[in-house]
C-alpha cells in the first residue's frame, strides 16, 4: 500500500472532542496504512495561528490535507496554494466556503442544537426560564450551537425564556463559576444548555455544588459527561460523531488520492442520548471517553 | 618611601594582617589595577589615597572577595589566601563598608545589619533579639536610631551610619572603610573617629579611604597613595605634609589660589525666596541671591537645606511661599518649570536622582539640554552632543575611556562630575549645588571650586549646600545657616566657624532636643 | 490573617496599623456594597460561599506568585504547573491506585520540584525569571498533555477526593456556616505564607532579595540557595492549588491552566505588591484575589452582557489600583 | 536594520560591532541549521516565506512592546489592541464603506488613541503599567466584541485589502523573491522604530526613562509627556499590526488577540531587551520574534506531536536566552 502522508489541521487540539476526531483519524490511518498528523490551535479564535499551521503543513508537502476551517475566508489563499500544488483538501467538522475541498465530513451544528432545544422544552414542560453556557462567543461551533438552540426556542416555544447566555471558554472551572452565578441570580431557572463538553461539565459541577435540580442538557460526550448522565445530573446530551468525522476525513483523503469519486457532503450525523439509550450499540459507537 | 614607618608600629605584631602584591584587575576597556600593592598591620589606620578612579575601591573589592583579581598575591597573616566571595572574606575576618551604599531599602536598619546572621529561636526569627542587638551597636556608636526604622526612610547620613554599624557587627580583624564620611557631619565624624580609635586599640587593622585631607591627618598612621591603578608609595601620615601626599596623588603640585571675592552687593537679585514653608521641614525660609554671588548653605545634617533646594526647584511640593526670578514672581511646581526659568539643581544623591546610570556619559551630560540638540524633525544632533560632552569631559577632567562609556561604570567621583557637567551644559543662570564635592578628590575639588568661581564671575547666581564648613567658608560670599527647617541667620563671607555653628545649633526652645524622636513622630 | 508581615508594615511611616488595613479593604467593600444594592441575590450566604469558593484556586496561585514577586521575580508558570500537579495526583491515585494522601503529597512534591528547577534556572543560569518561567509554563503544559494522554484523569476511584475542596469540615461543626474546605485551605496557605514571610529566614531573604540582591550578596548570604528556596516553596503552594482544582473538578484536566497566571499576578498587583520587588503582603494578595472574584460574580449576577463584563472588569481593575495609590499618597 | 540603536550599543564594552551582532544571531542560525539538516522541506523558499509571514504580526507587536519595555514599563494590551484596530478598520471599510486608506489610517489612529490613554493612566495617574495595560487589554477585548457585534467583519467589499499583507510588491519586481508585503511592512516598522530609538529625542528619552526616571524628571524634562508619547507611538505600531492581521485574514476577528501579548513580550526578552528598562534593541526583538516563528514552523515541518512541540519550545526559549547570557558574559 502507498504510505500516504496526510496532514489534518483541526480547530482545536486539547479538547476531548478534537481528541476523539484525532482518535478516529488515527484509527483510519492504522486501517488504511497511511500516516496522519493532527494539529490545531489552542482556542477557536486563533484564526491566524491556524493559518500558520496550514502553511507549515503545506511546506511539508503532504499527499493530502484535512482541514477544519476556523474561518473559511482567511484560509482561501492557502487552500488555493494547496490546489495549485495538486494536494487534495478534505474539509471536516464545518464547511469551507470554497470549491477547493473535494468533500466535507460534517454535521449540522444548528440542527443538532435545535434538537437540544426540543428536548429541553419537553423536559421542563414547555415553559419557564432557561440559560445557555457556551464555550465561545465568536467561533463557528459556538455561534451555531447558541443560535441553533435559541432560535428553536424562540420559534417553537413562546413560553420559554432564555434569560442568560454566558461564555466560559470551554474551561470547566470558569463554566462552573458562571453556572453558579446564573443559578444564584435566577432561583427559578428550569434548565441550562451546556454547548460543549467543558461547558456542560462546568454546568454539572455548578449544579451539584449548589444542590440545584435544574434540567441540564449537554453536548458532546466524554467519560465524565457519560457518568453525569448515568447519575442523572445531566438529563442527556447531543453528540456528534467525532470519531466518525476523523475516520471519514482520512478515508476520503485516501479515496481522493486513489482518484475515486467523492460525495459532496459526508454527513456524520448527530444523536440525542440519555441514560436509557446510552448502551444501544448504535449510540455507544458514536460516544467516546 | 614608607618603609621607615614600620618602626613606629613595632608595638603591635610585625606580621602584616594583610599583604597584597602585584595585583592586576582589568575591566573591559579599563585597566583598573596594575601591579597594585597594599599592606596592613594590626592596630593601624592605613589611609588609601588617590584621585577619583585611581583604583582604591577596586583594590579593596579584590581584598573583600567582591572581584576576582587577574594577577597577584593576597596574604593574610603571612599565608597566601584565595578570597572568592564576600562570605569567605567575612570568615577570614575582613569586613567592608562599601562606597556605594549597599543596603536593602525595604528592610529595617536592624534587619540590614544582621542580614545573613539573624538570631533565631526554634528556627523562627527572633526579631526582639535582633532589634536589641542592633540597638546595642547603635548605643556603642552613640547613634540615635530606631532599629525598626525602614532604611528607605533614612537620610543618606543615617544610611551610612547603618552601614558602619553593620561592618562593626562582624567584629572583624580587618575593617575597610571606603569613604565612610562622605555623607557625615562633623559630630558624626567625631563619633566615627572615636570608634576607630577604640578598634585600633583592640588591634583591628583599618583601611581608610577618604578624599578629605584633614581626616587623613587626624586619624591615619600610614598613607598609601595610588595613581592610575598603580602603587605610588606609602608614607607615615604624621610627618608627611599634605602637599606631598597631594602631589603623589596627582603627579604634580597644585597651586592653591586664594578665592577672590568680588563685590556683588550692587548686582541685581537673581533669585528671591519669600516665606517658603512645608510642615516642620521648611519653616518660613526667605533669602535672596544676587547675580555673581555664591550663597553658601550651612547647617547640621537634617537641617532642611536639601528640602529647601528641592522645594525651590519644584521637585517637592511647597505649602506656601513665593519665588522670584530676576524680579518676576514665578510659579514653579515641577522641575521643568524651574529649569525653564533658568534654575539648575545638582542633587546630593547622584545615584538616585542625578544619573541615568544605564545611559552613557554623553547622554547624561546632554540629558537636561536635549532640546538644544534636537532639530525640527525631532532628530538629535549626535555630533553636537558628542562635542559638548567631550568639551566637559576635558574641562572637568572626567576620567572615562570615552564619552560613550556607561555612566554606572565610572568611579563615584567621576559620576559626580558628569552630573555637574549636565547643569553646566544646560547653562542655567541660577545653580543650586547640593554637596557638589561629595566623594570628589582634592584635585577635582579645587577644579570645581575654580569652576564655581568662574561661573559666579560670569554673573550666575549660585547656591552651594555643603556639610564641609571649610568648603562653605572658602566659596561663599554670604553664608545662610539653617537649623531644624528655619533659616537662623545669614552671615557675611569672612565669618568664623564658631559663628556658623552657633546659628546651626540655634534650636527653638520648645523643640524636642532629639532629632530622631522628631522623625519617628 | 491579621498578623501580616512585610517588614514594610512595621515602619510607622508607610503603614499606620489597624486603620490603614481597614482602608486597604475599601475597594473590596465598595464593590460589595454596589453589588448588594444592585441585586438582592448578591448578599446571599450561598453566593458569598460561591465567591469564596471561586477565590480558592486563584487565591492560592496568587499567594505562590506573591512570594516570587517579592524577590523581584515573576512566575508565569503557576497556571500550567497547577495543572501538572493535578495530573500527577491523577496518575498516582487513578492510574496507580495508591491511597489519597500519597496523591496529595505527590502533587505538592511535583510543584516543589518544578519550583526547584525554575529557581535553579533563575539563580544559577541567570536566566531572567520571565523567560525561565515562560519556558517552564510551556514545558509543563506539554508534559501534562503527554502524561495524561491528552485526556482528563478522573478521581472516581478515590472516594472522598472531591471532599478536599468541596466538603465542609466547618459546616459539620457549625452548620450555619458551611465554608467549603477549599476556602479553609486557602486561608491556611495564606497563614503559612504570612508566617514564612514574616517570621523565618526564608521570608527575610525574600524581601531582602527583592530590595537589593547585590547588597544581600555582598553581605555574604548564599543568594542562590535562598532564591531557589523561594521558588520551591512557591511551587509547593501551587501544588496545593493543583490538588484543590483537581478535587473541585473531580478530575485532572490537562488542558486547563494557561491564562491563570495573569489572573494570579493581577490579584497580587491589585493587592499592592510591587512588581519591582521588596515589598508585598499576603493579605493584600487575598484582597486582590477577592476583588477579582467579587467583580466576576457580581457582574454575572447582574446578567451584564459578557463583552461588557470584560470592559467593566478592566475599568474597575485600573480604578481599584488608582484608588489604592491615592489612599497611600494621602497617608 | 544594521544601524541599531540603543545608546548601550555604542559603548565599546558590551558590544564590539559587527562581530558581536553576528553572534547575536547565533541562536537563530543554530535553529535554522538544525531544521535544515532535519528536513529538506525546511529550506524551501515557500517555507521561508511562510516563516516570515508568520513573524510579521508578532514582530510588529513585539516592536511596539519593545518601546514600552525600554521605558521600564510593560504592555499587556498589544494583543487585544491589535484586534481592536482591526475591528475599527472593519467598521470604517465594511460598515461605512469608506475607501481603503481611511481604514488604515483609522486603525492606526485607534492604536494611537489607546496608547495615549494607557500612557496617560501610567504617567498621570501613576497606575503601574502592568495594571494599566491589563485593564486596557480587557477593555479593548470587550469593546472589540461590542463594536463588531461579536462576529467577524469581512473585507470582501474592499478589493485589494488582503494584498496589504499577502501581496508582494517585491515579487512583482523580482519574481524570484516574492517577499509578501506584510514582511516588508514589518521591516519598515523595524527601521522606523530603530530610527526613532536611535536618532530622535523621543528615543533618547525612552532609554533615559527606563534608566532613571527620577533623574530625568529632575533634569527638567517633561517626563509625562514623553512617556505618553512612547505609549502612543507603540499604540500606532500596534495599529499597523491590526491592519496586517486583518489583511492577512481578510477579516477582523474580534475574539483574537488575547495571549499574543505574552508571545510578543517573549520575543522582546529573547531578543535581549531587559524587562527592567533602559536597554534594548529593535534588531534583537526581530531576532527574538524570528526564533519563535522558526521554532514553531520547524517543529511542525518535522511533524513533532503537538504536546511535544510545546515542551521543546519551552526548553529552547530558555536555552536561547541562556546562550545569549553566556555570550554576553564572555565578551
Ligand atoms: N565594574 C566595572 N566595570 C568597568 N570599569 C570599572 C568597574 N569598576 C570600576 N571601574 C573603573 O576602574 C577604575 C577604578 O575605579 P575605582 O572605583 O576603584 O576608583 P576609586 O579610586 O575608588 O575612585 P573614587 O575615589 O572616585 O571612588 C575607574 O576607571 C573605574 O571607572
Ligand atoms: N526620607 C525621609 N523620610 C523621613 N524624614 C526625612 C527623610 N529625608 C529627610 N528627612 C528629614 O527631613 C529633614 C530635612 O532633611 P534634609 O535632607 O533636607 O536636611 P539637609 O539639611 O539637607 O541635610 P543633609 O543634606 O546634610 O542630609 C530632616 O529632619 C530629615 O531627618
Ligand atoms: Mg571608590
Ligand atoms: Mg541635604
Amino acid at each position: 500500500q502507498d504510505n500516504y502522508d496526510i496532514a489534518l489541521i483541526s480547530k482545536g487540539f486539547q479538547h476531548q472532542f478534537w481528541q476523539a476526531v484525532k482518535a478516529g483519524a488515527d484509527q483510519a490511518a492504522a486501517d488504511l496504512g497511511v500516516t496522519v498528523t493532527f494539529e490545531g490551535p489552542e482556542t477557536e479564535s486563533q484564526v491566524d495561528r491556524q493559518m500558520d499551521m496550514l502553511a507549515a503543513a503545506l511546506s511539508r508537502q503532504p499527499d493530502a490535507i484535512g482541514f477544519a476551517a476556523l474561518d473559511s475566508q482567511a484560509a482561501t489563499p492557502l487552500l488555493q496554494q494547496a490546489q495549485d500544488a495538486g494536494i487534495p483538501v478534505i474539509a471536516f467538522d464545518s464547511g469551507v466556503d470554497s470549491d477547493i475541498p473535494l468533500t466535507t465530513a460534517t454535521t449540522d451544528n444548528v440542527a443538532a442544537a435545535a434538537l437540544a432545544a426540543d428536548v429541553m422544552a419537553e423536559l421542563i414542560g414547555g415553559e419557564g426560564k432557561v440559560a445557555i453556557v457556551a464555550h465561545d462567543q465568536t467561533s463557528r461551533t459556538g455561534i451555531d450551537r447558541v443560535e441553533g438552540f435559541s432560535n428553536r426556542i424562540k420559534e417553537a416555544y413562546p413560553n420559554i425564556e432564555i434569560v442568560s447566555v454566558q461564555y466560559g471558554g470551554g474551561d470547566q472551572l470558569q463554566s462552573t463559576e458562571i453556572t453558579k452565578s446564573i443559578l444564584l441570580a435566577n432561583p427559578d431557572l428550569k434548565g441550562i444548555f451546556g454547548a460543549n463538553e467543558g461547558s456542560v461539565l462546568g454546568v454539572a459541577n455548578g449544579k451539584q455544588e449548589l444542590g440545584s435540580d435544574i434540567v441540564v442538557i449537554g453536548y458532546d460526550s466524554g467519560a465524565a459527561q457519560k457518568a453525569f448522565i448515568e447519575s442523572g445530573v445531566i438529563a442527556g446530551a447531543i453528540t456528534q460523531n467525532p470519531v466518525g468525522i476523523g475516520y471519514q476525513t482520512v478515508q476520503a483523503a485516501v479515496s481522493a488520492l486513489k482518484g475515486e469519486e467523492l460525495p459532496e457532503i459526508i454527513d456524520t450525523g448527530f444523536y440525542y442520548y440519555n441514560a436509557d439509550n446510552m448502551s444501544d450499540p448504535q449510540i455507544a459507537a458514536v460516544l467516546y471517553d | 618611601m614608607g618603609e621607615g614607618s614600620q618602626a613606629e608600629l613595632a608595638s603591635h605584631s610585625t606580621t602584616p594582617l594583610v599583604e597584597m602584591t602585584g595585583i592586576d584587575k582589568n575591566f573591559p576597556g579599563v585597566r583598573a589595577l596594575s601591579q597594585a600593592r597594599f599592606e596592613l598591620v594590626p592596630g593601624e589606620v592605613h589611609a588609601l589615597m588617590g584621585e577619583n578612579g585611581a583604583g582604591k575601591s577596586t583594590l579593596m573589592k579584590v581584598l573583600s572577595g567582591v572581584y576576582a583579581r587577574d594577577a597577584g598575591v593576597v596574604k593574610l597573616n603571612g599565608e597566601p589566601v584565595e578570597i572568592s566571595s564576600p562570605r569567605q572574606a567575612q570568615d577570614a575576618g575582613i569586613s567592608i563598608i562599601h562606597q556605594e551604599l549597599a543596603l536593602m531599602r525595604d528592610l529595617t536598619a536592624a534587619q540590614n545589619i544582621f542580614i545573613g546572621r539573624e538570631p533565631r529561636r526554634f528556627g523562627i526569627l527572633d526579631e526582639g533579639q535582633l532589634n536589641r542587638d542592633a540597638a546595642a551597636i547603635f548605643k556603642s556608636m552613640n547613634l540615635k536610631l530606631e532599629p525598626t526604622v525602614l532604611v528607605e526612610n533614612l537620610t543618606i547620613a543615617k544610611q551610612q551610619m547603618v552601614e558602619i554599624a553593620k561592618a562593626l557587627s562582624y567584629r572583624s580583624r580587618v575593617l575597610i572603610m571606603d569613604e565612610p564620611t562622605a555623607a557625615l557631619n562633623d559630630a558624626e565624624i567625631a563619633e566615627l573617629f572615636a570608634i576607630i580609635n577604640r578598634l585600633k586599640a583592640e588591634g583591628v587593622g583599618i583601611v581608610y579611604i577618604s578624599h578629605k585631607m584633614d581626616e587623613i591627618k587626624r586619624i591615619s598612621d600610614r598613607v598609601t597613595v595610588m595613581r592610575d591603578g598603580e602603587y605610588v608609595g606609602t608614607v607615615p601620615a604624621a610627618e608627611t605634609p599634605i602637599e606631598t601626599i597631594i602631589s603623589m596623588m596627582v603627579g604634580r603640585t597644585l597651586t592653591n589660589e586664594a578665592l577672590v571675592i568680588p563685590n556683588v552687593a550692587d548686582q541685581p537679585v537673581a533669585l528671591e525666596v519669600r516665606g517658603l514653608n512645608r510642615g516642620r521641614e521648611i519653616r518660613d525660609v526667605s533669602f535672596s541671591v544676587r547675580q555673581g554671588e555664591i550663597l553658601g548653605f550651612a547647617g547640621l545634617m537634617g537641617a532642611g537645606r536639601t528640602e529647601v533646594a528641592r522645594a525651590i526647584f519644584g521637585a517637592d511640593r511647597k505649602e506656601s511661599g513665593e519665588i522670584w526670578v530676576h524680579g518676576q514672581r514665578v510659579g514653579i511646581t515641577t522641575p521643568r518649570d524651574a529649569v525653564a526659568k533658568g534654575i539648575g539643581y545638582l542633587s546630593e544623591d547622584r545615584k538616585l536622582f542625578g544619573l541615568a546610570t544605564g545611559l552613557d556619559v554623553r547622554n547624561n551630560i546632554a540629558l537636561a539640554s536635549l532640546e538644544r540638540f534636537t532639530g525640527p524633525t525631532g532628530v538629535l544632533n549626535e555630533a553636537g552632543m558628542e562635542a559638548a560632552a567631550k568639551d566637559y569631559i576635558r574641562q572637568l577632567a572626567i576620567k572615562t575611556p570615552s564619552d560613550s562609556q556607561e555612566a554606572r561604570l565610572l568611579s563615584g567621583g567621576n559620576q559626580q562630575k558628569v552630573v555637574i557637567a549636565k547643569w553646566l551644559l544646560r547653562d542655567c543662570d541660577i545653580l543650586i549645588f547640593d554637596e557638589p564635592t561629595r566623594g570628589i578628590d582634592v584635585g577635582a575639588k579645587s577644579e570645581i571650586y575654580k569652576l564655581l568661581n568662574n561661573l559666579a564671575a560670569q554673573g550666575k547666581a549660585i547656591i552651594v549646600i555643603s556639610s564641609e564648613l571649610p568648603e562653605i567658608l572658602r566659596l561663599s560670599h554670604r553664608i545662610a545657616v539653617m537649623c531644624e527647617g528655619r533659616l537662623t541667620g545669614i552671615l557675611p563671607g569672612g565669618s568664623s566657624q564658631e559663628e556658623i555653628m552657633h546659628l546651626a545649633t540655634m534650636r527653638e526652645a520648645a523643640m524636642m532636643p532629639d532629632e530622631e524622636v522628631r522623625r519617628a513622630g | 490573617m491579621t498578623d501580616t508581615t512585610a517588614p514594610a508594615q512595621k515602619s510607622g511611616i508607610r503603614f499606620t496599623g489597624a486603620f490603614h488595613r481597614l482602608l486597604a479593604f475599601s475597594g473590596l467593600i465598595a464593590l460589595v456594597l454596589v453589588f448588594s444594592l444592585a441585586s438582592p441575590n448578591f448578599m446571599q450566604t450561598q453566593n458569598i460561599l460561591a465567591i469564596l469558593q471561586a477565590t480558592a484556586v486563584n487565591g492560592v496561585l496568587a499567594i505562590a506568585v506573591t512570594l516570587v514577586i517579592i524577590t523581584g521575580g515573576i512566575d508565569l508558570s503557576v497556571g500550567t504547573l497547577m495543572t501538572f500537579c493535578a495530573v500527577i495526583a491523577g496518575v498516582i491515585l487513578t492510574y496507580w491506585g495508591l491511597p489519597m494522601p500519597l496523591g496529595i503529597i505527590g502533587a505538592i512534591l511535583a510543584g516543589t520540584a518544578s519550583g526547584l528547577i525554575s529557581g535553579t534556572v533563575v539563580a544559577k543560569l541567570k536566566v531572567p525569571p520571565f523567560i525561565a518561567t515562560l519556558g517552564m509554563m510551556l514545558i509543563l503544559k506539554g508534559l501534562s498533555l503527554v502524561i495524561s494522554g491528552t485526556r482528563p484523569i478522573y478521581f472516581n476511584d478515590t472516594p472522598g477526593f472531591n471532599q478536599i475542596a468541596l466538603g465542609s469540615v466547618v459546616g459539620q461543626i457549625i452548620p450555619a456556616v458551611p465554608v467549603p474546605n477549599g476556602v479553609m485551605i486557602l486561608f491556611a496557605v495564606a497563614l503559612l505564607a504570612s508566617f514564612v514571610l514574616g517570621k523565618t529566614a526564608l521570608g527575610r531573604y525574600t524581601f531582602a532579595l527583592g530590595s537589593n540582591e547585590e547588597a544581600v550578596r555582598l553581605s555574604g548570604v548564599n543568594v542562590d540557595r535562598w532564591k531557589i528556596g523561594v521558588y520551591a516553596l512557591s511551587g509547593a503552594i501551587v501544588g496545593v492549588g493543583g490538588v484543590l482544582i483537581a478535587s473541585r473538578l473531580n478530575s485532572a484536566q490537562p488542558a486547563l491552566g494557561q491564562g491563570y497566571e495573569l489572573e494570579a499576578i493581577a490579584a497580587v498587583v491589585i493587592g499592592g505588591t510591587s512588581l519591582s520587588g521588596g515589598r508585598g503582603t499576603v493579605l493584600g494578595t487575598l484582597i486582590g484575589a477577592l476583588i477579582i472574584s467579587v467583580l466576576a460574580n457580581g457582574l454575572r449576577i447582574l446578567s451584564v452582557a459578557q463583552e461588557w463584563q470584560t470592559v467593566v472588569t478592566g475599568t474597575i481593575i485600573i480604578l481599584a489600583v488608582y484608588a489604592d495609590i491615592l489612599r497611600r499618597r494621602n497617608l
